[in-house]
């Protein structure tokens, strides 16, 4: 089972992934990966007081598709889940979860753990801050390119 | 007429996220638009999707009812 | 925070997943795994109808808090969670549960899978598994010493 | 008296998960017990922990009150 979703609106990542185990009862591993709005940014400065992501509709949830496509190319899953939020969230708002269900534990962590560099680093998201009431658009993190390397690709 | 989509800081600098011009190569668009807006969508880590996708700028020619996007680097999740 | 149980009765682990990455807003990255019981088995033959799980008081536990502390020590966490039932558990009951919090989301990756890989091949654990109504133990997989040959260790 | 407890299949093979023996030496204690019991007791891949620590089994001696558990292969998780 597939499922990607762009979503809208602030999400219920446990209840998630609860929905998703349950599904899958052949599956011995689950992975998880919840990313969430941290109050405390990567950047100096001011506690963050708001984040937004930016989508491009054309090109973004098709792109995690085609993520999801690869990822199951990849792993002998039995069912993989994408949700990643847009809009504007909150401190502490769920901003993506990744869970991966498998036979064995190996390929569940790997394909969550591929699926969030390529995310990352890959997917059609543009993201601003708010700090002081004033929105700034974040720039790429390195890291973010390091942690793709890792699986041998360059970026697209 | 066509329409520009700017995505990310862009659409700051555009004073809008979207914009309506008229057909036409985009060299001769871009040569209508503000400078400095010109400067930062031609830079080189600009890409641009043509309908929905990824094209090559190289002689470019916007159709009536095209959409031509300008995507920064993304910074996701 | 670390949090280590041994737990008797089936659990709910979507809601440990939901309080933990509650308690750690600070952590934009929560990685989970959960193992839950599978009605199928490895092993050739008839579907498990039940499975159950031994340990010794005096050894167990003890070695599930000197790993969480291990764990501690090899990556930034905010916070480990470290859940495992004992006892006779059904087809889809949940067996394990961990949980790393980590402001980034490498070090929670990697705990995770790193806990994992320990808990199946180095805790004080003894499965059995009920088949055709008989009970079998269940012998160690020579997977599990790989994945932990992984981590540059040996069986201790 | 001492105890003896028996984790995994050693405890079917017993037919039960512990039992009392007479304090002393671990040999004189294995050699009143049941040949099959004994011989997987022994076996390379059994450790054994003396009142919960892991010990090495050579020249042990039980004192009243002791617990030796045999603790055969895991199969966690």
């Amino acid at each position: 089972m597939i499922e990607v979703r762009l979503i809208e609106m602030a999400f219920d990542a446990a209840g998630a992934m609860r929905d998703f185990a349950a599904a899958h009862p052949q599956s011995g591993g689950v992975v998880s990966f919840l990313g969430q709005v941290r109050v405390d940014s990567a950047q100096q400065g001011a506690d963050v007081e708001a984040l937004e992501l930016q989508h491009y509709a054309p090109l973004t949830l098709p792109g995690m598709q085609a993520l999801a496509q690869d990822v199951l190319g990849r792993w002998a899953l039995d069912g993989l889940l994408i949700w990643h939020r847009v809009g504007e969230m909150a401190p502490g708002d769920p901003i993506v979860l990744v869970v991966a269900a498998s036979r064995h534990r190996r390929d569940a962590f790997a394909a969550a753990d591929f699926a969030m560099d390529h995310l990352k680093s890959e997917s059609w998201f543009w993201k601003r801050e708010k700090r002081g009431g004033q929105w700034a658009w974040v720039e790429p993190r390195e890291q973010d390119y390091a942690d793709l390397a890792r699986w041998g690709q360059t970026q697209a | 007429m066509a329409r520009l989509v700017f995505l990310g800081r862009l659409a700051d600098l555009a004073g809008g996220a979207e914009r309506e011009v008229a057909p036409g190569p985009l060299a001769a668009i871009l040569s209508g638009l503000e400078h400095d807006l010109v400067q930062a969508l031609t830079g080189a880590r600009i890409r641009v999707a043509l309908n929905g996708a990824l094209v090559a700028r190289d002689g470019l020619v916007l159709k009536p009812g095209d959409e031509l996007a300008f995507l920064p680097p993304v910074s996701g999740g």
